[in-house]
């Protein structure tokens, strides 16, 4: 396991009580304002000394209080960006984006450090001060400084938040890339199921302190169990697809659950693993296989169980080749196709509700045990 | 050879005038180390590194004396001053008696610390002598030095003051206003002596110059007084 | 110059001597020792404290005598220290710079103390998580972020030093040219007839010199704050 | 008009230059990472003195710099929710929301309060301070403390983005209660489209220091032109229905678009008029009207456009009733179904796709401009 | 009590009184003298600046002198305060206090100042967005964020109060019951042969005094910071 983490801490007002263990990759902690998301990632760094605990990276342990080990901060060799920032106001942003290098024992530019600046959008400001940057420069100045000292573990605490739209998906690839060429694990904490689909190989849902439930990410969004924790609107399945084509009018043509899904061009080669993330919102039901319509995407499946939800709507989980679907519907839907258990029936999905933020390089949970 | 001299701060003009004088004439050169005569004599308790001391204060060169820190047989009463009533300039001269306490009004008495530095400690005795210690006690403002007295007369915050007869001479605005009698307080005497530390021979010879005629020609003029062995 | 006699000027330059070494040798323990009693918790810590206001507190005077106690040539400290290294405080300009950089401590670590108990506890935790050991972070966020308060320590300092004159002319008197600052040059004069004038002298020299620094001190701290500012 | 912002800005990597006039209700502010819009609000607060320019809110003049009025900030009884919290350190969090009502003349506690306090869900946190909070934590006691002073102004720098998503449903309605019952303007920056095409009566678009383009909301967010600016998957449509019913399965019926509109059941009564963003990337387009399948909106629709993007996909606008919807679909199937303008067709939505979120209170330019 | 005479006693409680009003009158000018020097530029700031510095650059009997010359009975303003308050200085308690107050004052104002341009003028501002005037912006926030600088400034000051001598007897001379503090009278027993026993009573006295005021202050301004931490 590269991440193994098990600690106890009593606040005054909030008992935190987690243990989980992940495989290498991103790892997302997820939770509501106030569940101790934050508190988690201050343990690992060793800002915050819990009451008990056992802290380990991919073998070597960082924390354990049973054995009186407590290596400090810097000695943990982590690249932490925080919720808010934490700037050096009397650096530079190039020093801010230095500082770490130096301690790493990493001298002078380096190649990475150059593309960063350029992906970060951080060029034109490389000589300004922490104080005059936006509320977002200072954000992406931060997520700079902790990937440039080669940490052997990301820390990374909703780095994308104070971020727009274009600039989220200009990052996200860089992370993707960061958690499958190098083998850095990352702790992510973020809000949005958009990134934690996207990039988490892991997820551990918090509530109150208490790991609600942790496992691989497909597993979790999918879980209708946790739909109220996540977010309606966010609950979904990962699909993994094979890119089988590249189509001259800009789509992608995927093998995925046990059929054919045209995307928005996607930049992988042909015969490349891809993970999608289908809401089960954007999943429309037909009982016959509709024709004349604008949806590109219709895969063959079968129902496999029903779960009403207290509302309007009803979880519908769909067998489509090796894959599962979710689909949410609304109960009257459910009646008025008469679904059931062991029917076939048709999933409609949309090419252009696939987000680009959707779509992620695959990192297979059997994958990742290698470097466990 | 380089002689050091360690003297009260109030001998400064005077001694510089005569020693500065010899210095030249013998070659020797002389380091002088002014302050009062409590922080001096306990430098030298201490291992200063004069070869020569002369003090304000006859108790604290017994203190020396006690502690066996002079040279034998060096000690003797180089200077001696007098005491002066004063006020500010332009005042009536005043007799030393009640009409003191009439001057004075609901002013202060302007003198050095009464316990503690020799000046106050003469003219409280001097006042004792005269019978008036007790009514101008309550009206005595008293200073860490002479210096300070003779100030607060000359910037006229006290009508009356009692200090040295050689501090009067060269502050203009204030004067004389009567002079103590030599023998209504303790003989003033500026001690000075050898330090057994010393091996200098020019020091010795430093001291034996000041007590020549030329150099008490010097002090008086000076406004101190010559003890009469 | 005519304005100053040579020996005049010996004692400007002699409180420069004095006054520059105080601070600059009391500089580095006043950041240490301020350091400590704003972030570290331990025995004794109000002892200290006491310790290094006790200058504050005295009289100068007692100060000196203390020193004079201490550090005097027959005194323990000062003999063991002149048998092992060769070190003479007595007597010496060197003593006069251990009075006034003992007199200007009080006063500098407690303006350095104040500027690290404002540097937020939160940049040096972002700073250890870069891999900076306690030590780095000390100086490569703490002490650029506390520049401006120790500027003004140092200024407080300084400006002690070239004013002291109670432990000074106690502990070592009063030797133009070894041990006679400014200070107890005044003070000479002041006991003299017609001192006053030459008093007068010396005292705008040192106030101008003491505004010199002033200048220069906020002239650095408002660079320094400004850094510090983000901006 | 409610508000009137003219201002003109220079720094030393950017000059801001705005002007726009916006009615009553929520005004949002849009743009990137750096693109000033921080800078515009901190104008507006007093808290930056712009070169030059002019402010107004409702009539009242709170900078004129031809006439040399430059009213400080305490006088512009403005309510600013920062960027980054800004919360009293040496305060608890109970006098933290009451410090401004204090110099608003506005004394004890009040019933507004400890609404507010509920709604924001900071009961528990009243007596603790503000560095044992998390961050968004903080942000909702930043969003108390602001709307608590009963401001005429309402400035939100991205006053959501620490929150999770339940908390931010929850905030969202009593903003928008805010902005009808009250007639405090708002001035809204979010990277958020969601919450902007909920909330704000107007959008202004910010890019480097420029004003975009401003206009009513739903102009806005259906302008193709400015997709890429606002971000493809978040250009839609914003309908006005009519509630007409509330069905026993939780479903209210609208009657929109010239047809009947099946949501998630809303809180509003019959008859009360609503506005539903649509997203173009949400609605599937059929030549024929599909049969036996889970949506259930179907609308009957014209095309009245069709503009083809760089990418694989198109912006189709359609006219649905006297409203106009906006689908976002594949080239490929603008080909597949012959699409053409004045073609009649059926646009398809799920009732699910439509989140709580994308569903607010109508506030109709029309309206708005009494308040003026 | 046997340890000390009546006189003795007198003298610390004076001592005590005059260095409570000193700091008590001085720290409101100096909190603004310190908010000014910190927050804003004006002409004549440096030499406002340079002026706070004075005391603590002067020989302290000079700085006596200086204040004789002016608030002396005799002297212009000395003169004007008796006609038009009634306030006399020369002579009373009322002058140790000041001279004491004005030691002390470059002192608490450094603290002071230190501690007000550490405060984030982010907090500032959004006080004032939430309707507080500059001033009520000082009362409610800035204030208490200084709060340990202000204490920090305080036990400066009240320090430097009990231990001031020089300027002391030089203004107000030495007058038992009225302006003779700690300080003149262990002064006075230093300068007897054989008085060290008797100036380390009430050198004790003085430190025992101070100390207490030092843990006072540790206590408060501990608790203040834990106050403006947040938490
Ligand atoms: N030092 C502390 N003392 C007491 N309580 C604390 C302390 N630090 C955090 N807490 C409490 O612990 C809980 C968890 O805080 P934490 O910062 O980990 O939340 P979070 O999950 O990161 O929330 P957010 O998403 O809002 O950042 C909060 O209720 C907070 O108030
Ligand atoms: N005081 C200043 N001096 C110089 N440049 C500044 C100053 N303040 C802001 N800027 C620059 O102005 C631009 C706009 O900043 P602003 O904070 O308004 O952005 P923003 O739109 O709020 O961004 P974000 O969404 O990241 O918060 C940025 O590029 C910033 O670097
Ligand atoms: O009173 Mo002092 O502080 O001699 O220098
Ligand atoms: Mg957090
Ligand atoms: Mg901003």
């Amino acid at each position: 396991m590269s991440i193994s983490i098990n600690l106890h801490h009593q606040f005054p007002e909030l008992t935190l009580d987690v243990d989980f263990d992940a495989p290498a990759g991103v790892t997302a902690l997820f939770g509501a304002s106030g569940s101790g998301k934050t508190t988690v990632v201050n343990a690992v760094a060793g800002l915050l000394q819990p009451d008990r605990g056992r802290i380990s990276v991919a073998g070597t342990a960082l924390l354990d209080t049973s054995a009186g080990l407590r290596l400090p901060p810097h000695k943990r060799r982590i690249g932490y960006v925080f919720q808010e920032g934490r700037l050096f106001p009397h650096l530079s942003v190039q020093q801010n984006l230095r500082y770490g290098r130096w301690f790493a024992g990493l001298r002078g530019p380096s190649q990475a450090e150059d593309h960063l600046v350029e992906m970060l959008g951080l060029g034109a400001l490389l000589n300004r001060r922490p104080g005059d940057l936006s509320g977002g420069e200072k954000q992406r100045v931060a997520i700079g400084r902790a990937l440039l000292s080669e940490p052997r573990l990301l820390l990374m605490d909703e780095p994308l938040a104070a971020l727009d739209g274009p600039r989220k998906a200009e990052i996200l690839p860089y992370l993707e890339r960061l958690r499958d060429e190098t083998q850095v694990p990352i702790l992510y904490v973020s809000h949005a199921i958009s990134e934690i689909a996207r990039l988490a190989t892991t997820v551990a849902v918090m509530e109150r302190g208490q790991l609600r439930k942790a496992g691989p990410t497909g597993d979790i969004l999918a879980d209708p169990s946790l739909a109220h924790a996540i977010g309606l609107r966010d609950t979904g399945a990962l699909l993994t697809g094979r890119v089988v084509a590249h189509h001259m009018d800009g789509l992608s043509e995927l093998a995925a659950g046990g059929g054919k899904l045209f995307l928005p061009k996607v930049p992988n080669a042909l015969g490349e693993q891809l993970r999608v993330r289908i809401s089960a919102k954007d999943v429309m039901l037909s009982r016959d296989r509709p024709v004349g319509i604008s949806a590109l995407n219709i895969l063959d499946c079968e129902v496999s169980e029903i779960r009403p939800g207290r509302g309007p709507g009803a979880f519908v989980r769909l067998k489509a080749g090796a894959d599962h679907i979710l689909a949410r519907v609304t109960k009257r839907s459910v009646n008025a196709l008469g679904l059931a258990p062991g029917l076939s029936c048709y999933a409609v999905i949309k090419s252009v509700s696939v987000a680009r933020a959707d779509v992620g390089a695959d990192v297979g949970t059997e994958a990742s045990s290698d470097h466990a | 050879e380089q002689i050091t001299v360690f003297a009260a701060a109030s001998l400064r003009n005077a001694l510089e005038e005569v020693g500065n004088t010899w210095a030249e004439n013998t070659g020797h050169r002389l380091r002088y180390s002014f302050a009062g005569s409590s922080a001096l004599a306990r430098q030298v308790e201490a291992g200063a590194p004069a070869d020569l001391i002369i003090l304000a204060n006859e108790a604290w060169m017994d203190h020396l004396d006690g502690q066996r820190l002079l040279q034998q047989d060096s000690r003797v009463d180089l200077l001696g001053n007098a005491l002066a009533l004063i006020g500010p300039a332009g005042a009536a001269p005043l007799d030393l008696g009640p009409g003191i306490i009439e001057r004075l009004g609901d002013g202060r008495m302007a003198m050095a610390l009464i316990n503690a530095v020799p000046a106050g400690i003469y003219g409280k005795a001097a006042l004792e002598t005269l019978g008036l210690w007790q009514e101008i006690a309550l009206q005595v403002a008293q200073t860490d030095n002479v210096r300070a007295a003779l100030a607060l007369v000359a910037l006229g915050e006290a009508p009356l003051g009692i200090v040295y007869h050689s501090d009067v001479l060269a502050e203009p605005r204030v004067q004389q206003l009567a002079r103590f009698p030599s023998d209504s307080h303790p003989a003033i005497l500026y001690p000075a002596a050898l330090t057994v530390d010393s091996r200098s021979e020019a020091a010795a010879d430093l001291l034996e110059h000041l007590q020549s005629p030329i150099a008490k020609e010097v002090f008086l003029r000076h406004g101190f007084t010559i003890p009469s062995e | 110059m005519q304005f100053l006699s040579p020996e005049e000027w010996t004692a400007v330059a002699l409180s420069l001597r004095v006054a520059f070494w105080a601070t600059l040798l009391a500089l580095p323990l006043a950041i240490a020792v301020a350091w400590w009693l704003a972030r570290r918790e331990f025995w004794g810590k109000q002892l200290l404290n006491g310790l290094v206001h006790l200058p504050l507190i005295l009289p100068p005077v007692v100060t000196g005598y203390l020193l004079l106690l201490t550090f005097g040539r027959r005194a323990p400290a000062g003999a063991w220290l002149e048998e092992t290294f060769g070190l003479i405080f007595a007597f010496r300009w060197t003593g006069a710079a251990l009075a006034a950089g003992i007199m200007g401590f009080p006063l500098m670590v407690r303006a350095i103390r104040l500027a690290i108990e404002a540097v937020d506890p939160k940049l040096e935790e972002a700073a250890s998580t870069l891999g900076a050991s306690r030590a780095w972070v000390f100086v490569t966020v703490t002490l650029p972020l506390i520049l401006p308060g120790v500027i003004a320590g140092t200024l407080l300092g300084f400006a002690k030093a070239m004013g002291e004159f109670g432990a000074t002319i106690t502990f070592v008197s009063n030797i133009p040219g070894e041990t006679q600052t400014l200070p107890s040059a005044i003070y000479a004069f002041l006991q003299v007839p017609g001192g006053e004038a030459s008093a007068l002298r010396l005292v705008v020299i040192s106030v101008v010199i003491a505004m010199t620094a002033l200048l220069l001190s906020e002239t650095l701290a408002r660079r320094a704050a400004k850094r510090v500012s983000g901006r």
